[in-house]
């Protein structure tokens, strides 16, 4: 589902932050197009 | 959510549009999680931010939802130790909720 | 103790040749009445009137609300020590005019007497507006000193209604209940599983219109005493007291103590009532603390693991309640206390005069102090100018069309703190 | 008629900006801004949101009365039916804000304000008495869920409805006692509560009770030989015939009565107005109450300096607790101000 797909990564600082939830997309066909880490809180 | 990040999703889906932009979320919390996933689709509940009003109609899925398309390795290296200590299924179904699938 | 209580219900009130019960109508022969009635040189005139329930009548200044009743058997008269001597009561079988009143009224003794409103919203807030009455407007010689004008008064209350209880002397009840407190130690043995609960019953004594009597005594005078519940549901306690006319007793409330009644509803089923204490309000600091630590004192005496604690009046008597409150609480004896409240035109005030951390169990039976407008009546008996001046009025407070505009607090009865009504307080 | 609403909101949901921009200074903008956009979905046509005030959450409460007056003044512009403000979930200082504008809005200009608040926000223990406060969760997250209640209490109160109790209608209590029927008697309600207590269970009671201020008694006088002493009594001590009409009960006022040419209180001259104790003996003599008769013959004697040349009085007896103290907080001013070194205070 994750083919050829434009991705922006809203990380938690709390929860699984942006860097994390890169690493994790890089592997996979998508294209990350933005990444942070938001305090939720 | 974030009133800059708000501008930013904003963009990018007059950018790329709804079918070709999802938003992966890593929210630590349901309710704050389930909040993001409105925010893209529905426009922001709390009225604050750029996205305040404004039904963009994007698709947010958390990470622990994207388990399977995603190298085991790595997912366990970078999500594993979170994936044990916060609740999974809570948050999960927080952003489906507000994903409207 | 064991009383027996027939009722015999009194649907309708007229006047007629001579003073019977008829199917369920009470019939009055005025004259006689009056004659009863003002039975004392001190009396100038009396006049007798109807009030029922739903009639455009409005009764002001209201002193006091009597239950008509008469002893069948059993020692004691109806009201010992003031109209028959002061033989014990609580015994025996004592027959009442169930729905019939007697309402006294007359020129203003103080500030202080109330209003009985027969229809419209003010009839929401008295339990008079309910009852058949028979209104006793007396007013005395010219000179007569207050404190005598009152006791003239009372006394005349006790006469007209003791003379209509005897209408119901040979009549047959429609129902009869029993109520029975044996001596202390049976009756602690007779429910031996249940929680033993007591009453503090307090009585206002502070002078003037703020009387009660107990067999004939100013209870000012007295030491908190044991007494059997029937005896005070048979006449034991009697009224002088109607100012600020919401939150006083008249002897119809004593009479007819609810406290009382819903305690023995409540006998061998979820506790066991052991019985009394009645203790005073008075004004003094030596006497509130000597009426508060005999107070508790027989409380603990008794045995009791609770206590129901109702007040009469407020301010002053808040401390009184605030002591006989604190005091039981710090023996191990669990209270709850009946009190209304003075939280100001707004409802936005603190609404007691004192204060402990003790009362955390507290029913409130309303805010003394709101407003209410009470539209004109069709007939007023008695004297409607008081309204500017009775205690819950204001300059003002009676309108040019006869409304009066004022706090509830002139409403005899809207606040009764044994909770004879409905009327509660919350915050919003 | 269309309900005309006013709303006031922080510069963060004006999309202004967070803290770094929490210096901003009132402004209005015509129409809805911000969470505005969720009420005016609630309201239908059933109201309009007229304007938007906006303001800093550190500018209002850093320059608190300037803040509210200049806000109040933007609201008035309008003449709203209602104003809403907020909601400030739990943040602080917008609560407080929220708070301040509805007690203004409801004081000076008698315009009800519903407002939502989580209840440990200071501004609910503050400001809990002038506005209609909807209890919402901590964070903005429970927007969607405060804007449906807010906007229904502001339509009933913009159309003048009963409002239910803080149940029924789901705001936070605004500490006002109201009287209402209950189901069973007051007597039967005090009998279930008293076996519930003796059983351990849990009730409710009706009342809590206050918590009292303790007024520290002020040092005393150095010389009384040389001081200036004030007779304030609540007994209702008046000149003849209570010419202000104190109430006998409930005072709503108080009286300030000149002792000029009186060195007795006497029958002819004075009497109680009080309604709440026995007044024949102060009719009769009413230096049982103020003791004028003894302080004149004091004063002559050189016992205290002087007696202050009035005497202030109003009536105890039922008089609500807040009364009592506007009463006193004027009297104290103005006994200061005439240079009154000692009162004697009587009760009755």
């Amino acid at each position: 589902m994750l083919e050829g797909k434009k991705v922006a990564i809203l990380g938690d600082r709390d929860g699984i932050p942006g860097p994390a939830i890169e690493e994790c997309i890089k592997a996979t066909a998508a294209d990350i197009v933005f990444s942070t880490t938001e305090c939720f809180v | 959510m974030d009133l800059e990040n708000q501008s930013r999703i904003k963009d990018l889906a007059e950018k790329y549009g709804k079918d070709d932009l999802i938003i992966v979320l890593g929210g630590g919390e349901a309710e704050a999680s389930g909040m993001a996933a409105e925010t893209v689709s529905q426009g922001d509940p709390a009225f604050a931010g750029p996205l305040a009003g404004v039904p963009l109609g994007l698709k947010a899925y958390h990470i622990f939802e994207l388990k399977e398309e995603i190298d085991p390795a790595v997912y366990d290296e970078q999500v594993g130790m979170m994936e044990m200590v916060l609740d999974v299924e809570e948050i999960v179904n927080e952003v489906k909720m507000y994903r409207g699938d | 103790m064991r009383l027996e209580v027939g009722s015999i219900l009194v649907k309708d009130v007229q006047f007629g040749a001579k003073t019977e019960v008829k199917n369920g109508v009470l019939i009055v022969n005025k004259d006689e009445l009056a004659q009863v009635a003002g039975d004392d040189e001190s009396i100038a005139s009396v006049e007798v009137y109807l009030a029922k329930p739903g009639e455009e009548i409005r009764i002001i200044p209201v002193k006091d609300v009597i239950e008509p009743r008469v002893k069948v058997s059993g020692k004691g008269g109806v009201f010992p020590g003031f109209t028959s001597k002061v033989d014990t009561v609580g015994e025996g079988c004592t027959h009442v005019l169930k729905g019939a009143a007697v309402v006294t009224t007359g020129k203003i003794v103080g500030f202080q007497e109330g209003v009985i409103d027969m229809s419209g919203p003010g009839a929401e807030y008295t339990p008079f507006s309910k009852t058949m009455n028979v209104v006793v407007k007396i007013d005395p010689v010219e000179g007569l000193h207050q404190h005598e004008h009152e006791a003239v008064v009372r006394m005349a209350g006790f006469r007209a209604a003791e003379y209509l209880g005897k209408a119901a002397q040979n009549l047959k009840p429609d129902f009869i209940e029993v109520f029975e407190t044996k001596p202390l130690l049976e009756q602690v043995h007779e429910y031996p599983d249940l929680p033993k609960v007591a009453y503090v019953y307090m009585l206002q004594t502070q002078g003037l219109l703020h009387n009660t009597y107990v067999y004939g005594v100013d209870a000012k005078e007295i030491i908190p005493t044991l007494i059997y519940p029937t005896e005070i549901m048979d006449g034991a306690v009697v009224s002088g007291n109607c100012v600020s006319a919401c939150d006083k007793n008249p002897t119809y409330i004593h009479q007819n103590n609810p406290v009382i009644y819903d305690l023995y509803q409540g006998h061998g089923k979820d506790i066991n009532f052991i019985g009394c204490v009645i203790t005073n309000e008075n004004v003094t600091l030596s006497d509130k603390e000597r009426s508060s630590d005999m107070t508790a004192k027989l409380v603990e005496f008794m045995g009791a693991d609770g206590v129901i604690i109702s007040e009469e009046g407020f301010g002053n008597p808040d401390a009184d309640l605030v002591m006989n409150c604190s005091k039981i609480e710090k023996k191990g004896i669990k209270t709850v206390l009946i009190t209304d409240e003075y939280a100001g035109q707004d409802g936005a005030s603190q609404s007691l005069a004192d204060a402990t951390e003790y009362g955390d169990a507290v029913v409130s039976v309303g805010n003394a102090n709101e407003v209410i407008t009470l539209p004109p009546m069709k007939t007023v008996i008695g004297y409607e100018e008081v309204a500017d001046t009775i205690a819950g009025g204001f300059a003002g407070s009676l309108g040019e069309d006869g409304s009066i505009t004022a706090e509830i607090q002139v409403i005899t009865g809207s606040t009764n703190e044994l909770g004879f009504g409905c009327l509660t307080a919350t915050t919003i | 008629m269309t309900i005309k609403v006013v709303h006031y909101i922080n510069q963060f949901f004006a999309g202004i900006g967070g803290e770094e921009k929490a210096d901003h200074r009132p402004e209005v903008r015509d129409g809805v801004v911000g969470p505005g956009m969720a009420f005016r979905q609630a309201f239908g046509t059933d109201a309009e949101i007229e304007a938007t005030v906006v303001c800093g959450d550190t500018y209002f409460n850093e320059n608190l009365e300037t803040a509210t007056s200049e806000v109040t003044a933007m609201i008035q512009e309008y003449s709203p039916d209602v104003v809403i403000c907020g909601p400030a979930f739990n943040a602080g200082r917008y609560g407080m804000a929220c708070g301040a504008v509805a007690k203004a809005v409801s004081e000076r200009l008698s315009v009800p304000v519903v407002s939502g608040m989580y209840p440990e926000n200071p501004g609910v223990d503050m400001y809990h008495r002038y506005a209609y406060i909807v209890e919402t969760s901590n964070s903005i997250a429970g927007m969607r869920k405060a804007v449906k209640p807010m906007a229904k209490l502001a339509l009933k109160l913009a159309r003048g409805e009963k409002i239910g109790t803080p149940e029924e209608d789901g705001y936070i209590p605004r500490g006002i006692r109201k009287n209402l029927f209950a189901g069973e008697r007051g007597s039967r309600r005090a009998m279930e509560m008293l076996v519930k207590k003796l059983k351990g269970e849990e009730y409710t009671t009706e009342y809590t009770m206050p918590v009292f201020d303790r007024v520290h008694p002020s040092p005393a006088i150095k010389d009384i030989r040389t001081a200036k002493v004030a007779l304030v009594s609540s007994g209702g001590p008046v000149p003849k015939g209570n010419p202000d009409h104190i109430e006998s009960s409930s005072a709503s006022k108080y009286g300030r009565y000149s002792l000029q040419g009186i060195d007795d209180l006497n029958s002819e001259n004075s009497e109680t107005a009080h309604g709440g104790y026995d007044p024949v003996y102060a009719n009769e003599d009413l230096d049982r109450v103020i003791p004028v008769d003894v302080l004149k013959e004091m004063e002559e004697a050189g016992e205290i300096g002087s007696l202050y040349e009035y005497w202030y009085s109003t009536v105890g007896n039922g008089t609500s607790v807040a009364n009592a103290k506007k009463f006193a907080a004027e009297i104290a001013k103005d006994l200061q101000s005439s240079g009154v070194d000692a009162v004697i205070l009587t009760s009755t």
